[in-house]
């Protein structure tokens, strides 16, 4: 078999606004985008999955909670089980968050507002799908936009975060700092995206879907997703 | 308390004339709902009856223009078969009781007008006027209104990316809330009323959500009528917008277009049902037999008048062929909404409603829809102010000119409005090229080179001193923010504020700022596709501003020749091209710096202002312009400092002029820019200036941590940057 | 003394619920197609210090009314409050 | 039959509480210096026809656990029914 294209599929709940625009970042950026529906049992053979940003069902009640039990979820899960790479963004994640596929929750931002803006997150591992071609410690311009994104956890949820070493991105300033004034939403411990204890399932609160066209933006996805497409292959061809 | 009861017409909103009228038609006493529909139809906000004959001197043809007034939205050719279809709307009136829902349905409503002429709404901007912040009120209604737009916004996938924000104590009673959206579809699949054939016997559907009793009487009391003390009875109940409901409305809507299964499409807005049927049968030259019994209700126990204009929101009607009925509501389904046939298409003109088996009402269709009656209302400039000030330009000034700039760069009008943009998402759909912040927002054509530029503006404190110029400046600015970008200037929405129609004052301020939209777009050949009145903006006796807002589309052939408005290096040339008058009348710096609104606004020159767009054009087309940014509230010291601001890089300038120092930098004269040019384009530029005959003054150079106004003061950029950015949070009581 | 009080704050009859409206769609999917009549409203917990319970209450309704609800849209509703344990 | 249950979901005790943080914050200006530990939560109220009280609320209570609260981080309490009059 030659090389094949990794597939990588983006899932449209009713309420997803970023999914063209993660369909769009996975073509750029050299693979396949398969558009996927919340109501159908089938995840059409991808190699990958992308739960995009947005409102699922308005974020009414709690932001994901309603797509967290949508048909779909039970084949991400089973999907996931198998090692497959799956990335939850923004509203993907608090989505995954809901689900029980990642650890914590996203409550409203500190300061009660939506916030747009361009950030910067640390890399604190480079073992998942999506941190697989960056190391540890290297920083990456991309933007947040919402206004559910402080992640929160019980005392106990976060020991184990951090001492497993769950805790893939965090806020910090251009230089790699730690700060308050680096956290756009007042997350604990400036946790910007957390992954599964096998580290395949990441949700972020950026949007690096929106940070791969230098036309429109910062270019700090590229590395995720080119991470996200080698592990896809990855998968493919094991 | 009066104890006689008001006839019925009367309490709807209907004049005894307009009663009489309804018995003309009918030949017949109208029946209780009949008198409701009339009254919602015939109302100012539904039948433009006081503005009609002003708004038809209104230029509306132009080369690029595809679609013009009198439909939902207007259109106009992008290229590449490409419409960019637009418009804005107020909804001033609900949000000075709710701010957060009455701008959150605010959007919802444009969005709609955008969808149902079978366009992907791509971009959201928000022209806005509120009362001093000073006042608590003032304050919770910006808080709310900006928090309503983003919530809406944000959750239906369309981008904010740009708007503006004025304050001025007439506005503190009256908040204006306008919203422009801009939507993008092909040309040729465009949904208007001539591009689709609907047949006799084709069915009505209602899609979306439930019908309730939101907002009955939204338009013939709230936005028709000024609402004294004691009027809480007459108020509608407030409407409860539902993004997520309208983001499905969106898709569905779009999804049904595509696969050619309507037969026409119109959104429900003001007048409900009422409006979107009779409106849709006019247009097709038919009748319609609507049951009521068919529409979903949200409340048991509507009566028929109620379910006829009930505004709840984020509601659809399409005209479907029988045959493409179950395709239809498989579509809807699909996206989780709720089909309901409730009209057919009939012959003759004939508009038949009924409501538990029973004949409610039988009215022409076209009478509530086209035959309004239309009033030329008396108008009467108003008498000269003693007190009135000439000219600030003549004021002695003896200040310090640093600490006035400061005040300038602090004022609300002029400071960031950051605090407010970052509350809106204004990177969705991933084509932003640039968003708020920008002079014109710059939103790319996917698949193309192409993107268009946005801009709104409105000149209020202009139009209180002279509504004639002050509408003129709304269009010169408003293209001259496209330009600067390097963007051609294609035509204009518009969004009219005013105070109580029937009152001569108000109605002759209408009457001149209708002229100056006409002469202004005339002379820029930017055309007007459509708009959007709103009267009775007035409390007691005192009106807001006359505000005429204008939204503005132009086109840039290569967004990579996109001209930012920072300086974005060292060693620029710094130029200033236009000239410089002692104009003062009405600027940011009379206003904060004297305390005075007064004056005479500056002059306009339309062909000084063609030619300065013509080179700001032609120069970014060339590649030449390193940076644009137009001069306007606080002139030409303002546009450089916010030059600076925006690029991170300073400047050393020096104004050498005959003017008195503080007019040389704070006149507000027209049809001026500054822009940054790289010295192996100095020639080039200064070239292209003189032969369009635009005056082009070297003032310095761009570089280094400081702004220097040479033989003036100077400063760092440093320091007005946090005095920029830190005054409307200071101002809203948060820790900068 | 302290008492606690609970305040519920819900949409006033009649105004649209685009979030109770949701909830009740999503129902059926997860397997209860017998619930109807969902509304979303806010719950608040606070702790007041007053001398007596009777003037807690007041201030109590007082905050509801002008902080904790909005008027035009909204009712509110103050549970029967579990006094709270010890001093202040 | 058809009883009318009302929920109530509130933050687990120590998670950031951001609204009941801005409301305690704003109640002084107001002239309340009294109040303390505000927190936000939910209050859904809705509607359940089954045959007995018992299992309608057998039914909430599962409602409560999979869709209203997130287990993660909040708790719920269900408050006792006022029983809706009539048939369905
Ligand atoms: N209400 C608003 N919504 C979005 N953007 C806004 C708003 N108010 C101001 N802005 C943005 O702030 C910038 C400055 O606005 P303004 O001073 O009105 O510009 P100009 O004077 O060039 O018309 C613009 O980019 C504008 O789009
Ligand atoms: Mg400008």
């Amino acid at each position: 078999m030659t090389i094949s294209t990794p597939r990588v599929g983006v899932i449209t709940f009713p309420g997803s606004l970023d999914d063209r625009d993660a369909l769009r970042a996975v073509e750029t950026m050299g693979g396949e985008g398969v558009a996927l529906w919340h109501a159908d049992h089938d995840l059409r053979g991808v190699d990958a999955v992308v739960l995009p940003g947005g409102f699922s069902y308005g974020d009414y009640l709690r932001c994901g909670a309603i797509a967290g039990h949508a048909p779909i979820l039970d084949d991400v899960r089973s999907f996931a089980e198998r090692g497959g790479p799956v990335l939850g963004i923004c509203n993907g994640f608090q989505i995954l968050c809901e689900a029980g596929l990642l650890p914590g929750a996203l409550i409203r931002n500190a300061s009660l507002r939506f916030v747009c803006v361009d950030v910067f997150c640390r890399v604190e591992t480079s073992q998942t799908p999506v941190t697989s071609e960056l190391v540890a410690g290297e920083v990456v311009q991309i933007p947040v936009k919402h206004g559910e994104g402080q992640y929160v956890a019980t005392a106990e949820q976060l020991r184990r975060i951090e001492d497993e070493g769950l805790v893939v991105f965090r806020y910090v300033e251009a230089g790699g700092d730690v700060s308050e004034s680096a956290n756009p939403n007042g997350s604990v411990d400036n946790i910007a995206g957390v992954c599964n204890g096998a580290g395949n399932v990441v949700g972020l609160m950026p949007h690096p879907e929106h940070a791969v066209d230098p036309d429109v933006g910062p270019t700090g996805g590229q590395p995720l997703f080119a991470s996200l497409l080698t592990s896809a292959l990855a998968g493919a061809s094991a | 308390m009066s104890s006689v009861e008001e006839p019925r017409h009367r309490r709807l909103g209907l004049t005894d004339d307009e009663y009489e009228r309804t018995r003309t038609t009918l030949g017949r006493d109208p029946r209780p709902a009949e008198l409701a529909m009339y009254a919602a139809m015939w109302s100012e906000h539904c039948s433009y009856k006081s503005s009609k004959i002003h708004l038809r001197t209104l230029p509306t043809e132009g080369a690029s223009v595809l679609v013009g007034p009198g439909q939902d939205a207007g259109a106009v050719d992008v290229g590449d078969g490409m419409a960019a279809v637009f418009k804005m709307e107020s909804h001033s009136h609900p949000s000075a009781i709710e701010p957060y829902q009455g701008a959150a349905t605010g959007v919802g409503g444009i969005v709609r007008d955008i969808v149902s002429m079978g366009a992907r709404p791509v971009a959201l901007l928000d022209p806005l006027m509120f009362g001093p912040l000073t006042d608590a009120r003032n304050r919770w209604l910006l808080e709310g209104v900006v928090a309503g737009i983003g919530g809406y916004g944000n959750c239906i996938g369309v981008p904010t990316v740009g708007g503006e924000i004025r304050f001025a104590e007439p506005h503190t009673a009256n908040p204006t809330v306008d919203v422009m959206c801009v939507g993008l579809a092909d040309a040729d699949e465009l949904v208007t009323g001539a591009s689709l054939t609907p047949h006799v016997g084709s069915l009505m559907v209602l899609y979306g959500a439930t019908t309730g009793r939101d907002g009955i009487g939204g338009v013939s009391v709230l936005a028709s009528a000024t609402l004294g003390d004691g009027s809480e009875q007459a108020r509608p109940s407030v409407q409860i917008g539902d993004p997520f409901a309208e983001k499905l409305l969106i898709e569905a809507s779009l999804e049904l277009i595509a696969r050619g299964l309507l037969e026409g499409l119109q959104d429900l807005g003001g007048a409900g049902i009422t409006c979107a049927v009779s409106e849709s049968a006019a247009r097709a030259g038919m009748g319609a037999r609507l049951d009521l019994d068919a529409v979903p209700l949200r409340e048991p126990g509507m009566e028929a008048s109620e379910i006829l204009t009930s505004e709840s929101q984020e509601r659809m009607l399409s005209i479907v062929h029988p045959s493409a009925l179950e395709e239809v509501r498989a579509v809807c389904e699909r996206w989780g909404l709720q089909i309901a046939v409730i009209a057919e298409l009939v012959e003759g003109g004939g508009l038949t409603v009924t409501h538990h088996g029973e004949v409610v009402a039988e009215v022409p269709a076209a009478s509530l829809a086209d035959e309004a009656p239309v009033y030329d209302r008396p108008r009467e400039a108003p008498a000269a102010r003693p007190d009135a000030v000439d000219d600030p330009a003549l004021l002695p000034f003896e200040g310090d000119l640093l600490d006035a700039l400061r005040a300038v760069v602090s004022a609300p009008n002029v400071a960031s409005k950051r605090w407010v943009w970052r509350q809106y998402d204004s990177l969705v759909q991933g084509q932003t090229v640039a968003g708020a912040g920008s002079d014109a927002a710059v939103v790319r054509l996917p698949g193309t080179m192409r993107a268009l530029a946005l801009s709104t503006d409105g000149k209020g404190r202009y139009g209180a001193l002279d509504p004639y110029l002050g509408a003129m400046h709304a269009v010169a600015e408003a293209a001259r923010n496209v330009a600067v970008t390097g963007a051609r200037p294609l035509a204009i929405t518009n969004c009219l504020n005013f105070g109580d129609p029937e009152r001569p004052v108000v109605m002759w301020q209408f009457a001149e700022s209708i002229r100056g939209l006409r002469d202004a777009c005339l002379a820029l050949e930017t055309p007007v596709t459509g708009g959007n009145v709103s009267f009775y903006n007035e409390s007691g006796d005192s009106a807001i501003w006359p505000t005429p807002v204008v939204g503005m589309v132009g086109l840039l052939e290569d967004y990579r020749l996109r001209v930012p408005s920072g300086f974005p290096q060292a060693g620029l040339a710094v130029y200033l091209i236009g000239e410089t008058f002692p104009e003062l009348g009405g600027s940011e710096f009379a206003e904060a710096v004297l305390g005075l609104v007064d004056g005479e606004p500056p002059a306009l020159d339309l062909e000084r202002e063609r030619a300065l767009q013509a080179l700001l054009i032609e120069a970014a087309s060339a590649d030449v312009l390193s940076s644009a940014h137009d001069c306007g509230d606080g002139g030409l010291a303002i546009a450089l400092v916010e030059s600076a601001i925006e690029g991170g890089h300073g400047f050393a300038v020096t104004i050498a002029s005959d003017l008195p120092d503080h007019v040389a930098l704070f006149s507000e004269s027209a049809s001026r820019a500054v822009v940054g040019v790289a010295p192996e384009h100095e020639a080039a530029f200064v070239a292209l200036a003189d032969s369009l005959g635009v005056p082009a003054s070297r003032l310095g150079e761009t570089g280094g941590p400081r702004i220097v106004f040479a033989g003036m003061f100077e400063t760092t950029v440093s320091e007005l940057s946090a005095v920029h950015e830190s005054a409307i949070p200071r101002l809203l009581g948060e820790a900068v | 003394m302290r008492c606690t009080f609970e305040v519920l704050v819900t949409l006033k009859p009649g105004l649209a619920d685009p979030q109770g409206k949701a909830v009740e769609a999503s129902l059926p999917a997860i397997g209860f197609s017998n619930v109807s009549d969902v509304h979303v409203g806010r719950h608040v917990r606070l702790d007041v210090e007053a001398p007596t319970e009777g003037e807690a209450r007041d201030q109590v309704e007082e905050i509801a009314r002008r902080l904790l609800s909005n008027p035009v849209i909204e009712d509110f509703r103050v549970l029967e409050p579990a006094e709270a344990e010890g001093p202040a």
